[in-house]
Order: structure tokens, then C-alpha cells, then sequence
């Protein structure tokens, strides 16, 4: 049976929900490098895939070996629960001490704000701010994703509540410009782009593909600070193939995967990868502290408040 | 209260011809009869009149409106032309019980509930169900279903009934009393009845008119005594009462003394009934009903020998088959006198109904 | 003497067949909703009653819950009748185009949900066409109306569940002699009171049962409220499971979800045996022992203006979300005007470049046409075997094969994982097809099982026994005598399988695994990426296919009906 | 080739009981009509011999097997029974065509194909359906499915046929040549039948015995002269043929002549058919058939005067509705003589079946 070059070998698989033709086109790319590898992909939103991983592990098993999605509580969790693997890749050392989460159980792979998008069709006024969605003009046009379904909506809870600018009373206005609170991301930037939505909260490299695709879609970083969605990657404890796993998200952290994440509209990490064009650079955005303690300890009341206060509870 | 016109009505099914040029007009409060052989069209023409589909040609009027008419395109939906229907297929609504199947058409008519609850009793009463209103259909005998369906158009009083062999499948105790009952609502209401039945005495019994059809046309329409004594054609000759049949050839004709030369060379002499009259040496079948011949021990010059072969005891009356020189033969006598298997006696024919051949 | 023999051997028989068919039910459908008994009553590996205490204890669950059963009941009450009525037009009257509105009807049984859902949104959203057009029409700077919150909602889920009623009723219509109708008629009863007194009641085995299906459909939907009811504040019970698993990460969502699964089943359970209760008697033989003729009843003055109606609403409800659909697919980007240059084929060709796409077309049309006739076929034998009492408590098998329908797809999902990770005796069918195929099993059994009792009921008993006393045996009248006469339940069942087998979402993507996606499951993702136009041409391409099916089905189908026809050949 | 034995035989409905008690034995062979008002259990009754629920009480033996006991809990399905059955309602399938129809019995015996077309041909053929094998019942006239149900039952062979009311919808020709063809296979195959009808000529026609039920009970069984000429009870007497019954106290008797004093105090001198014995004094019904009383132009001693009140014409014969001292009275004369209402007549008894009435 054949082998790469570097000794590794046989089959991994990912649990994502990072878009499936975005992952198809870095496993094709990682599989073409090493010769003799297959990674499954395994694509989900994430409610579905938590779910999906919850109950494996509750029943003791599950084929996942690398999992890659925005929900940080759960990887801090799995950290604590040792169900995440320590690993060394060698690339890490090309990126930023703060992306290694967990002293190297998981690691960033690019970088996603939760920003303001908007329909330039519907939208003229400059936006720049948190508070442009608590603009009159946009009463009921306005989108968010529910924190029932999206990780970085609640990431986004734990932000903003955190900011003293913005706080509960910023959602209080915003409820009361009655906005349409429902589904993931996805939903809210296909919303906006197709008029549904004025304008809205989603994620940038979102707005950034519907631009692409030509929809009238414009966005901002948020003044006050935009929402950063950590996306950790990790290897569980339980793989049985550890090396292929760990050259997987070492593939993703090495020039050649950043430079595929940026042809899709990624902010890469590797510092030796340039932006995308027309993206500012990680330490020109303003973003707002997340307070993932507080999340921890009080995230169902958290989400409960947030759900009375947009009359979704 | 009104009266049926119906011309030149025609329904075809695919190619089949199921009623074909029906031409008949009944009187407003007359009870009118179909007589005819399973198959012949009956309930088509029921279902013609009721409007349950559109005729494939002719028209048809109820009262003095046209309820069906194919050049002019009309149709009058069942449901306005205020007649009462009892279905061969009973039609009975299995979902309700048979206080509620038979109010149905006052319920339609909003008829209060005092009135409703004592019509449909009365009704029910002269069905012999009441107790069994709280039943349903399918825990009913055939017969009381029947009679579920002839109350439901006994109920509303209608401008016409349309009656689809109603007592079919009652005992001939009820079947009397129903008929009687029928006869006397109808006088009473003066309602028009096309009535449906395959039991000839009942037709007799009832109609002032009595239709004879035959493959979806009319054979014949009279009076029933006209119609049993004097049949227009061989059909209607065979098809009313119980008959023999002989063929042969008029050898001989005086007045109505008619003497027939069978095939076997047999001589039978014949008293021919009014209505028909043949031609000497034409071939002519004869039709004589069992109840117009007659055995006796002895013989004379209008009779012919037989064989007594088997008697058949019929309650009120014999039926003996005979042999004869011209093939097997069937007398009806009363009671009285009684042959057995084996004796010789003689047969004379009282009447008999002669029709040429056609060929 | 060989009658006593045979007598016993049948009390045997009886306890044998009985082992058999619990012993399946309970591998198959019991053990995996006990893992959700389980599960709801669990706390820290202990048994324990504080997820349901805490369910009840939170205020916001019994909203949902009564949302829930509010949207169920006015769902139910409006798309049956609805169904019931456009049935009986297109089958038993002289209505204009009937066998074209026969088929039209069904269309929107046709596509995916929740790409259904988003082309209401495209439609009557507040950028929706029909708004949009409304507002240039009245030079509004609002939209006029929205379809977030209860009423959208309900309306949504009407056009998404009467096809379920109107597959079941028009075909057990079929089998409704004329005479029963046309003895009304001339009783003086008016079309709309027949359809009242007459049809509805006798067809009350159909009726009830495709409400029961109706209403279970929708309390157990998330798609469509998801969508348009939590912008509106209206939550539902679905709405909730999805916030416990999905949302809070605290150890016991899973828990309070299964709960407020158990809750559904519960009110399922209701359901079942209210529609139980209702079609107790044999009171709706519809096939009976004397063939009445099936002449169609005539709409007269009604006719056209009828016709008008039911085009109108054609128009609206099955090429409304069509169209919407379609013109998304042909849009260059959403968001675009509609404008010749902004149209394009790209996104269909971009389609039948992905290998994924084909993959999952031949997954999924397996599996549709494995699934639904293996049901079907089992459906039968088991509403034969409960209608003989060849079983003991034969009363529980509807109730134990609508249990899993009745709780959201997830988590369904959820306990088929629990249940089969692990290898049962032996074999593995984790991270195969098969997983699905026996989820699917398990979850649309309800269908055939619900239909094929209906029409069973609505068979003459004397037919069999005509059958038995020629001397054929229990198998021999089933498929002899029983099994055609059943043509109409038998034929809706498996179509109502049918389609949910092709496109279901919820359930599969659980329990795909790589290489098994489904059409659901990979029309779901490529809406993920924000390729809306191609998820737009994957749905054109889905009911394209199920279109020619249904007319190649159709067309069979037809050819039976027209023979039928030419010969007048019809049950009543 | 089996004969049937019931024995306290017992069917209960619920709380109804439909069959009470019935215990009869069919000679291999013979031929056995049950008359009975309806609603009195005859269709229950064949039901229950065919198998197909379980009897509430007694037993059933066909040939020399149980084929149901309700104390040893033994219940044969009706497949083992090899029995034919005409069901009242039909019960032809509707998704298949006459021919196949009639061939099911046929088709489950593994008939050679070319065995089965000739047999199912021949009996068609005799049902007068050849050239309607393709048509399906829905197309068939209700006669035409009741055909279907008759060939059906005797394409088959079994070991005894149950007939429900075989002939209800069929015209009377028909009707006769069917009973006539039934007794014919009857007698060739020696076939055991049970037939249930409500013509009371056509039981007599053709049964060896008849049993008359009534309310789910025997009343009598005999043979059909007997039944007729010497009914056992008033049920009996009234039930069979037309008749007129008469309420009074016998004031005397001599011989044979009996005199009934009625409410009304007219004296009603009567021949009493040697069944019947009553004594003097006791309060008694006379039952008098329309054909037992004769009219006449002049009186004697044995007549009492009444008055034509209207005359039906019954094709054979003539049926007249007469007043007389002791209320209406129909009298059954045959069609030679006619006489017109108000005519004063004489009526004189020749029979009658008088008993003491029970209180
Ligand atoms: N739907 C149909 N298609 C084709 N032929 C039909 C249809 N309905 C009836 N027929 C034929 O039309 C003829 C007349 O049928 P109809 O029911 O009127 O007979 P009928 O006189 O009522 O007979 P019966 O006395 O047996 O009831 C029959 O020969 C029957 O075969
Ligand atoms: N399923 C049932 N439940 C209750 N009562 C029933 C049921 N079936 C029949 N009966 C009653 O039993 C009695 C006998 O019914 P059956 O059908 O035997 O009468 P029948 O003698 O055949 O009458 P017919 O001559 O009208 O056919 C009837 O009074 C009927 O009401
Ligand atoms: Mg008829
Ligand atoms: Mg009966």
C-alpha cells in the first residue's frame, strides 16, 4: 500500500460545518499532496453536528477524528473533558500565540467576524455601526441569526453584553426595531442579498461570497468592534490515526491550505499568507471582548434573557 | 302531481344501446309499470328520468318543464326535479341509522322536528321497523334494508316516485301489504308512479298502465288486462303468464277455430283469441297459456290425447306436464281433480294467441 | 378429527405470528424510542424526573406546547376539508381539466420543504414578489403583508400538508359508488350537502386517518416554523427541541428535548386513538357486493365558476413556489432584478457538474422506491393480520408504528444513532445506507399503515367471505380478493412514502455518512453555501424527476383507469 | 353429496338473538327451501352453516364431520367446508370481469384452463350472459350481477349449496328456467340445497321440504303439499298463500261443518280442513284461502250473501273484494265468470284451518 513522502497513511474523518466546496477543495488539495490519504468529510450545520457527535460520544464511539466548527464551548469542554488530542504541528510556529487554543489541543485556521451586512439596493446610508440596525428606516428588515442555531450568534450574546457600549440595552433597541431573529448565518446573508433582509448581522466571508456571486451586497466592520467567531480545529483523543490527523490541520495551518482558504475568501493566519484583496488585516478590526467565562457558567440564562427580550423564548 | 314525458329517449353506454326511441307519456297521478326481461333497460330509464346522467338523445319533461332535452342542452339536476327514488341497489347510507337514512329528505326540507319525528315513525311504523331506528344498515336484513330505501321515498311526498323493483326481496305478506299501502298513498296524493317489478301479478294488481320493453324499446303498452289478453306480438304473448308455444302451419281456419299442422305432422285445434287473425297456410307459432287448456278423461272432436307425465303441486292449483303428438305440454288446473303419472287424457285448448312468422 | 386439529393448530398459529410480529415492532421501533424514555428521564447517569419537572416548570415549553396543538388542530381543520372538497371535485364531478387538477394538486407534495419554505419567502416575504408588486402597485414604502408569526405559518403548512389529504381522499373517492351521492341528489340535498352528508361521513376511515397523518405532519414539522414562525414570536414545541439541543450547551438539553419529544408523542398517541374512536364501527363499506355505476356528478351552473376557482388556486399555490423557484435558478445572483441579462443556465450546469449531486440522486431514488413498497408490503400484512385478530392486543400495533413520525426528524435521528452504533447481533449498518433505509422504515410506516387500514374498512366483508367460501385460504383471498380491492390505499401509501423517502432532510442528515448523502441532505448544504440558485435548479431538478415519475405512474395509471373507464369498471 | 345436520342451533346479535333453536337435518340430496317473513333469520341461518362467524349455541354437522360446536369450541372455516353459496347482496367482485368471476371457484380448484373455459362457458351460457364474459360488474344490470353470483356458486361443484334469495331480481321467465336448471344439477350431482327464498310458488316448485320460519324459530317444516294443505298453527295457515281470517266462537260442530259466530253476530258456516279440530265454545280463527271460497249467482244454506265491492284482474284469474256481514272478504275466481262491483253474490266456504286462538 502505497505511502507519502512523510510516512503517513490511511483514512481520516472530518466533522465541519465549514461550507462543503470550501472543505472539498482543501482535502482534494491535502489528498493530491499526500498520496495514499483520504479524508471523509462529514458536513453539518452546527446544531446538527453537535448533536450528531454529542450522542456518539454518549454511546461511546464516533468516526470523527478531526472536528473543525465555530463553537468554542463545546471544544473547551472536550478540552476539559480530555476528549481533544494535544498536538504539535510544525506551522504552528507561523502562527499567532493567541489562535493556539487549549495549550495545542485545537488551533485557529482562519479568522471570521460576525459583521453588519446589507442590500446596497435598500441600503445608501454609510454603515458603521452596531447601532445603524437600530435605525428606524430598517424596522423590520433587519436580520440576525437565533443563538438557538448559530455558534457565533452566541458568541455574539457573550460579546456584546460584555461591551459596555452596547450591553442588554443595545438588544433591547434592537428588539424594538423588530427584527427578523430566525435560523443560521447562512439564512440571513441569503436574505439580505435577496432584499428579504435590509440589512442584517451575519459573517463576513459570507457577504464577501454573495458579493462575489454579484448579489448587491455591501458590509462593515462594526466600529464598536465586530463579533470574532473562533472556528477551532482539533484532533480527538480517541482517532486512531493520529499522525494523518495532525498533518490534516497542519496542512490547513501550512502555506499551501492558507493560501486555498484565501482563494475563498478567508482571513488566513499563516503570517507568510497575504489578505485576500479588499479585507483589512486581522489588527485593523475592531473586536469586541467575548467573555466565554461568563458564557460558561451562565449560558442558559444568558440565552434565556436574549430569548425573552426578542419574544422567541 | 305531474306528469312524465318522455320522448324518443335514447341512453348509450360506450356502443351499447340501452334505451332506444323510448316514446311515453304518464298522466299526472297515474301508476304506470315496466314489465321486461332482466337487462332490458328499466333501470336506465329510471335513472334517465331521475337525471342522474344526460341522455344520449330525446328529451324528457316533468310537469309542464323540460327536465332533460339533448338538442336544446338542458339538464335539470336530479336534486330540482322533486321526485322520489327507491334504487334496485337499495342505496342505503351506511353511515346512518334508519330513523336518520329515512328523515334524510325531510331534513332537507327543514321540516320541524315535531312533524319530522311523526312522519318518519308513521313511516317507519307501516314498514314494519319501527324499534329499529337506532340501527344501522349493515346490522339489518336484506329486506329491512329494502324497506329502509322505500321509506326514505315514501317520506317526502314527491311530484313522482320512481320505483326500481321495491319489494324485491320482501316475503309476498309484506310485499301485499306494501303494494296495497303503495296504491293507497298514491291515490291519496295523486302521485305519479313508474314502478319497476319482475312479479307480473303485482304489476297487474297495481298499474293503471303496464309498458312491456324489450332491449331498451317498447314492445307493448296497455291496460294489464288488454295486455294479457291480447298480446300485440309474439314477445308480449310469451313474455306475460306461463305459456306453451307451437309451431306449424295454418292448415285449417273457420271463424276463429284455427287448426295448426305441427312439424310432426300433428293436427291441433285451436280457438284463436280475437286479436290475432291468420292466414291459411301460412307458418304461425301459437302461444296458449296453462290456464287455457284443459284435461278431461274424455275425448271429443276438439281435443288431442296426452300423456299425463308429472304433476307439480302449486298450493292453490296442478301444474301437469303432458306428452303429445306435438311435444311436451303444460296445463294449470285447479286442485279439484287430480291425474297421475302415466294416465292417458285429453287436452283442449281454450284459447290460444297465433302470430305469423316472421323471417 | 382434522377439525379439531386445525382448530388448535390456529390458537398456536396465533401466539406464534403474535411473538413474531412484537418481536420486530420491538426491535425496530420500541427500542429505539425507549433510548428517548430513557434519555428524558436520565439526569447524570441516574433516573430521574427533572427534566420533566423542569419542562413543565418553564412557562415558555407549555406556550410552545400549546402553539403546538393550536397550529396542529388549524392546520388540520383547513387542509382537510380543503383536500375533501378538491377530491371530490376532481374525481367525482364533471369539473372542467380534471385529470390535469388531479395531478397539479400534487405538485407541491413534490418539492422539498424547506426549499418550499424558502419560496414562500421569495413570494409573500417582505421582498417577496408578491409584496414587492403590491407595493409598487400602491406606492406603499412598507410591505402590505408578512408571513412571519402564526398566520404564515398555518398557511404554509396547509399548502404543505393537504396533498397528504388530498393523495389519500381522491383515491378512496374512486371507490365510492354513485348511488350513495345520487340518492341524496334526489332527495333534494344540494352538492355542497352531499359532500357534507354523504361523502365526508362515509369516507370517514380516509378522512381520519389522512388528519391523523396531517396532524401529526405538522406538530412534528420544524422547517416551516423555524423559518417563519420564530421571526413572528410564534414557538413552537419543535422550535423549543431544537433550541435544547442546538442552543444551550448545559448537559441536560438533550434530555429536555427527548421530553418535550415525549410530549408529542403523547398528543400523537391522542390523535391515534380519537381517529381510533371515530372509525370504530363498519359502518363505510364503500365497496360492496353490488356494483353501482360511478356516473360523474354534474357541477351544472357551478361548473365553470368551480373550475375558475380551483385554476386560481393552482396558480397560486403550485406554480407560485415553481415559479419563485424557478426564476431563482435562472437569476445570475439573488438580489438581481429580473432582467434578461441577469438570467442564466450556469447554475443548472454548475449542478450536473457535482459528482455529489448525482451520488445522492441515486442514493435517494433507492432508497424511495425500496423503502415505500417494503412498508407497504408490511403495512398490509399487518393491518390483515389485526383485522383477522390473528394477533393478540393487536389494538397497539397502529400506536406503536406512528410513535416515531411523531417526534421532530432530529431526534428520531438522535435515538436511531443511540440505537444502532453499536453492531445488533452481529451486523453493522452504522455508517451505511442502511441506517437509513430502516430509519425511513421505521419513520413513514405510518403512512401505508394508516391508508391501507382506511380503505380496508371501506371493503364489504361479504367479498371475502365470497372468496373463502370457494374455498381460497387466508393468503390466497388477501391477494386475490383484498389486495386489488385495496388498490386505492395500497397506491396512496406508498406515493405518501414515496416522497419523503427521496427528500427527507431532518433524519438524514444525522444519519448519512460519507459517499450516502442523500438529496436532502446535499440540496440542504449547497443552500448552506449560499448557492441559492443552484439549490433552486436542484429543486426544479427534483420535481422535474418526480414529475416524469409521477406521470410514467400517472400514465400506468391512467391506462387503468381509461380500460376502466371504457369498460365502466369502478368499485361502489 | 352431504347431508346437514343442525341441532340447536343458536345466533345471537348482541342482545338480539336472530337464530333461536333451530334444529333440523338435510338428507344427502334433498332439496330444501325455508320461507320466513323478513328479518326472521334465514340469511343468519345460512351464514352460519357457511362458517363465517362463530354460532352462539348448538352445533352444526355437514357430512359426518363437526363443522361447528359451540360447547367443544370447534369452528371449521368456511375453505374446509366445500359449500356454495348465492349471497343475498351478491357479493361479486367488483375488480374483476363476469368471467373471471365466475371462474374464482374454478381457478382455486387448479381446473386445466380448457376444462375451465368449457364449464364457465356452458353455465353462462345458460345464465344468458355469453357475450358479457369481458364486462365488469359495474356495467351489469342488477339481474345480470345476480347471475354472476349464481354461476359463480354452481361452476363449482360442492358438497351443498346455500341459496339466498338466488333469483329476486330476475324476470319471471328467466326466474322459472333458472329453478327448472337448479333442480336439474340438483338431481344430476345430487346435490344437497338449502334455498332460501320469498316466492312461495317457486319453494313449492321445487323443494322436497320446506321449512317456515318465523322470528328466528322453525315453525313448521313438511313437504310442500302438506305445509300448504295442512298448516300445524295459525302462523303456518296465514303465512302460505292469500287468505282471509275470521275471528268468532265456534258455536257448532258436526262432522266437519263448523259454524263461527263473529263479533258482530253473523254466522259463518265453514268446512274445517281435517287438520284442525275445534270444539264448540272456545274462541277460534278461521283462515279462509282466497281460492277456498266460491261466488255464485244464487244462494244455498251454506252460503252467506255479500256484496262485489271491486274485482282485480290477475291475468289467470280474478280477484274479488266482497262485504259481507262479517267485514271484507277476497274472493279468488277463476277468469271465466265476472262479476261487477255492487253485484249481490253469494259466498260459500269450501275450506278453512280454524284454531283456538291462544291467550
Ligand atoms: N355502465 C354501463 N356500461 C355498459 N353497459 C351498461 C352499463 N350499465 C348498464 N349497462 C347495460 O345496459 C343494459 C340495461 O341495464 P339496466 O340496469 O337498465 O337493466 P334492467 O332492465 O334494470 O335489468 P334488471 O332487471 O336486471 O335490473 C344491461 O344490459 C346492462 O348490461
Ligand atoms: N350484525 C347484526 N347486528 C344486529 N342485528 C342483526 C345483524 N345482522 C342481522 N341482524 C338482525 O337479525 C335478524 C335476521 O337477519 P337476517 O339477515 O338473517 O334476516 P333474513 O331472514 O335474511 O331477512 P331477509 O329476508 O330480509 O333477508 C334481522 O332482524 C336483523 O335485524
Ligand atoms: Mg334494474
Ligand atoms: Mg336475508
Amino acid at each position: 500500500k502505497e505511502e507519502s513522502s512523510n510516512g503517513i497513511s490511511g483514512t481520516i474523518t472530518l466533522y465541519t460545518s465549514e461550507t462543503l466546496t470550501d472543505v472539498q477543495s482543501y482535502v482534494d488539495q491535502f489528498e493530491l499532496l499526500n498520496p495514499g490519504t483520504k479524508v471523509e468529510i462529514f458536513r453539518l450545520g452546527t446544531t446538527e453536528l453537535t448533536a450528531r457527535l454529542m450522542t456518539e460520544l454518549q454511546a461511546g464511539e464516533t468516526p470523527a477524528d478531526v472536528i473543525w466548527f465555530a463553537d468554542m464551548a463545546l471544544f473547551e469542554q472536550f478540552a476539559q473533558d480530555g476528549r481533544l488530542l494535544k498536538i504539535q504541528p510544525a506551522e504552528a510556529a507561523n502562527i499567532p500565540e493567541s489562535f493556539v487554543y487549549f495549550d495545542g489541543m485545537a488551533y485557529e485556521l482562519r479568522l471570521i467576524y460576525q459583521i453588519i451586512a446589507y442590500n446596497t439596493n435598500l441600503v445608501t446610508e454609510k454603515i458603521d455601526s452596531w447601532f445603524d440596525l437600530t435605525d428606524e428606516r430598517y424596522k423590520g428588515k433587519v436580520g440576525s441569526a437565533s443563538p438557538f442555531v448559530s455558534g457565533a450568534t452566541v458568541t455574539q450574546v457573550a460579546s456584546v453584553i460584555n461591551d459596555d457600549r452596547l450591553g442588554w440595552d443595545f438588544y433591547k433597541k434592537l428588539a424594538a426595531n423588530n427584527p427578523v431573529v430566525s435560523g443560521g448565518n447562512g439564512g440571513i446573508a441569503r436574505g439580505i442579498a435577496s432584499g428579504e433582509y435590509a440589512i442584517g448581522l451575519t459573517i463576513d466571508f459570507m457577504a464577501r461570497a454573495q458579493q462575489e456571486q454579484g448579489s448587491p451586497v455591501g458590509y462593515c466592520y462594526q466600529k464598536e468592534g465586530a463579533v470574532y467567531v473562533p472556528t477551532p480545529a482539533g484532533v480527538m483523543a480517541a482517532t486512531d490515526n493520529p499522525e494523518l490527523s495532525t498533518a490534516f490541520i497542519n496542512y490547513l495551518m501550512s502555506v499551501p491550505g492558507q493560501l486555498q482558504l484565501q482563494a475563498n475568501g478567508y482571513m488566513p493566519v499563516n503570517k507568510n499568507v497575504a489578505l485576500p484583496k479588499g479585507v483589512p488585516s486581522a489588527a485593523d478590526i475592531p473586536v469586541l471582548e467575548t467573555d466565554w467565562k461568563n458564557l460558561a457558567e451562565n449560558r442558559e440564562s444568558i440565552l434565556n434573557e436574549y430569548a425573552k427580550i426578542f419574544g422567541i423564548d | 302531481m305531474a306528469e312524465i314525458a318522455i320522448s324518443h329517449l335514447r341512453k348509450i353506454y360506450g356502443t351499447f344501446t340501452a334505451v332506444d326511441d323510448f316514446t311515453l307519456n304518464i298522466a299526472d297521478g297515474e301508476f304506470v309499470s315496466i314489465l321486461g326481461p332482466s337487462g332490458c333497460g328499466k333501470t336506465t330509464l329510471l335513472r334517465s328520468i331521475a337525471g342522474f346522467f344526460s341522455v344520449s338523445s330525446g328529451e324528457i319533461r316533468i310537469g309542464n318543464a323540460f327536465a332533460a332535452s339533448s338538442e336544446s342542452r338542458i339538464h335539470v339536476p336530479p336534486e330540482e326535479r322533486n321526485l322520489g327514488m327507491v334504487f334496485q341497489s337499495y342505496a342505503v347510507w351506511p353511515h346512518m341509522n334508519v330513523f336518520d337514512n329515512v328523515a334524510y329528505p325531510l331534513r332537507i326540507r327543514k321540516e320541524p322536528a315535531a312533524a319530522l319525528r311523526e312522519k318518519v315513525g308513521s313511516v317507519l311504523d307501516l314498514l314494519k321497523l319501527t324499534g329499529s331506528e337506532e340501527k344501522y344498515p349493515s346490522m339489518m336484513s336484506g329486506g329491512q334494508q329494502q324497506r329502509i330505501a322505500l321509506g326514505r321515498a315514501l317520506v317526502m311526498n314527491p311530484d313522482a316516485l320512481l320505483l326500481d323493483e321495491p319489494l324485491s326481496n320482501l316475503d309476498s305478506k309484506l310485499r301485499e301489504q306494501m303494494r296495497f299501502e303503495l296504491k293507497e298513498i298514491q291515490r291519496k296524493l295523486k302521485l305519479t308512479i313508474l314502478y319497476v317489478t319482475h312479479d307480473q301479478e303485482e304489476a297487474m294488481a297495481v298499474s293503471d298502465r303496464i309498458v312491456l320493453m324489450n332491449e331498451g324499446r317498447i314492445r307493448q303498452v296497455d291496460n294489464p288486462r288488454d295486455l294479457y289478453c291480447r298480446p300485440k306480438n309474439l314477445f308480449s304473448a310469451c313474455f306475460l303468464g306461463r305459456s306453451n308455444k307451437i309451431n306449424g302451419i295454418v292448415s285449417a281456419v273457420s271463424g276463429n277455430r284455427v287448426s295448426l299442422t305441427t312439424s310432426f305432422g300433428a293436427e291441433v285445434p285451436l280457438l284463436a283469441a280475437q286479436s290475432s287473425a291468420p292466414e291459411e297456410g301460412v307458418s304461425a307459432t301459437a302461444v296458449i297459456r296453462y290456464e287455457n287448456a284443459e284435461l278431461s278423461a274424455l275425448g271429443s272432436d276438439d281435443t288431442v290425447p296426452a300423456c299425463v307425465v308429472v304433476g307439480t303441486y302449486l298450493g292453490c292449483y296442478f301444474l301437469y306436464e303432458v306428452e303429445t303428438s306435438f311435444g311436451e305440454f303444460v296445463v294449470h288446473t285447479d286442485s279439484s281433480v287430480t291425474y297421475h303419472p302415466g294416465d292417458e287424457v285429453f287436452l283442449r285448448f281454450t284459447e290460444a294467441f297465433i302470430f305469423k312468422d316472421e323471417d | 378429527m382434522y377439525l379439531k386439529s386445525s382448530f388448535l393448530s390456529r390458537d398456536s398459529r396465533k401466539i406464534g405470528i403474535t411473538v413474531l410480529v412484537y418481536g420486530v415492532l420491538l426491535i425496530l421501533f420500541i427500542y429505539p424510542i425507549l433510548h428517548l424514555v430513557t434519555a428524558a428521564f436520565t439526569r447524570d447517569g441516574a433516573f430521574s424526573c427533572g427534566n420533566m419537572l423542569e419542562i413543565v416548570g418553564n412557562e415558555s415549553n407549555l406556550r410552545a406546547l400549546k402553539n403546538s396543538l393550536v397550529l396542529g388542530i388549524a392546520v388540520t381543520a383547513i387542509a382537510v376539508p380543503l383536500a375533501l372538497v378538491f377530491s371530490w371535485l376532481v374525481v367525482r364531478t364533471d369539473l372542467h381539466a380534471r385529470r390535469f387538477f388531479r395531478t397539479a394538486l400534487v405538485v407541491p407534495f413534490f418539492i422539498p420543504p424547506f426549499i418550499m419554505a424558502f419560496a414562500w419567502t421569495r413570494l409573500l416575504g417582505n421582498a417577496g414578489y408578491v409584496n414587492v408588486f403590491l407595493q409598487n402597485l400602491f406606492q406603499l414604502d412598507s410591505p402590505l403583508f408578512s408571513i412571519y408569526g402564526a398566520g404564515g405559518v398555518i398557511l404554509v403548512s396547509v399548502i404543505y400538508t393537504y396533498p397528504y389529504s388530498f393523495i389519500v381522499l381522491s383515491r378512496s373517492i374512486e371507490n365510492m359508488g354513485a348511488h350513495l351521492e345520487e340518492a341524496a341528489l334526489i332527495s333534494g340535498a344540494g352538492k355542497g350537502r352531499v359532500l357534507r352528508d354523504i361523502v365526508l361521513p362515509v369516507l370517514l376511515p380516509s378522512v381520519a386517518s389522512s388528519a391523523m397523518i396531517v396532524f401529526v405532519t405538522t406538530i412534528s414539522m420544524f422547517g416551516i416554523p423555524a423559518l417563519l414562525g420564530t421571526p413572528g414570536r410564534f414557538i413552537v414545541v419543535t422550535t423549543r427541541i431544537y433550541g435544547y439541543i442546538g442552543g444551550f450547551r448545559d448537559p441536560n438539553g438533550i434530555g429536555i428535548a427527548t421530553g418535550l419529544s415525549l410530549l408529542l408523542l403523547v398528543i400523537a398517541g391522542m390523535a391515534q386513538s380519537v381517529q381510533a374512536l371515530m372509525t370504530r364501527f363498519d359502518r363505510y363499506s364503500t365497496i360492496t357486493g353490488k356494483s353501482a355505476p360511478m356516473e360523474p356528478v354534474r357541477l351544472g351552473p357551478f361548473r365553470l365558476p368551480l373550475t375558475i376557482l380551483v385554476a386560481l388556486f393552482v396558480l397560486m399555490v403550485v406554480f407560485g413556489p415553481l415559479a419563485a423557484i424557478l426564476v431563482t435558478s435562472l437569476t445570475r445572483a439573488l438580489g438581481l432584478p429580473l432582467s434578461p441579462e441577469n438570467m442564466t443556465l450556469a447554475h443548472y450546469r454548475t449542478l450536473a457538474g457535482m459528482g455529489l449531486v448525482q451520488r445522492s440522486f441515486r442514493n435517494s431514488l433507492g432508497l424511495a422506491v425500496i423503502v415505500p413498497s417494503l412498508i407497504t408490503l408490511a403495512a398490509v400484512l399487518l393491518v390483515y393480520l389485526r383485522r383477522n385478530k390473528r394477533v393478540y392486543g393487536h389494538q397497539f400495533i397502529d400506536h406503536i408504528v406512528s410513535l416515531p413520525y411523531a417526534v421532530p426528524g432530529i431526534v428520531i435521528g438522535v435515538a436511531m444513532i443511540l440505537s444502532w452504533i453499536h453492531p445488533v447481533l452481529g451486523v453493522s449498518i452504522y455508517n451505511t445506507i442502511w441506517i437509513l433505509a430502516l430509519a425511513y422504515i421505521v419513520r413513514f410506516m405510518i403512512f401505508p399503515m394508516r391508508t391501507i387500514d382506511a380503505s380496508w374498512k371501506q371493503i364489504d366483508s361479504s367479498l371475502e367471505e365470497a372468496a373463502r367460501i370457494s374455498g381460497r385460504k387466508n393468503f390466497g383471498v388477501l391477494r386475490d380478493i383484498s389486495m386489488p380491492l385495496l388498490r386505492s390505499g395500497i397506491s396512496s401509501g406508498w406515493l405518501l412514502a414515496f416522497m419523503p423517502a427521496l427528500t427527507e432532510l431532518t433524519l438524514s442528515i444525522l444519519l448519512y455518512s460519507p459517499g450516502n448523502e442523500t438529496i436532502g441532505v446535499t440540496a440542504f448544504n449547497v443552500m448552506e453555501e449560499g448557492l441559492v440558485p443552484v439549490a433552486g435548479a436542484y429543486a426544479m431538478a427534483i420535481v422535474m424527476i418526480v414529475l416524469i415519475l409521477q406521470m410514467l405512474h400517472g400514465r400506468f395509471f391512467e391506462m387503468n383507469r381509461m380500460n376502466k373507464n371504457r369498460k365502466k369498471r369502478n368499485y361502489g
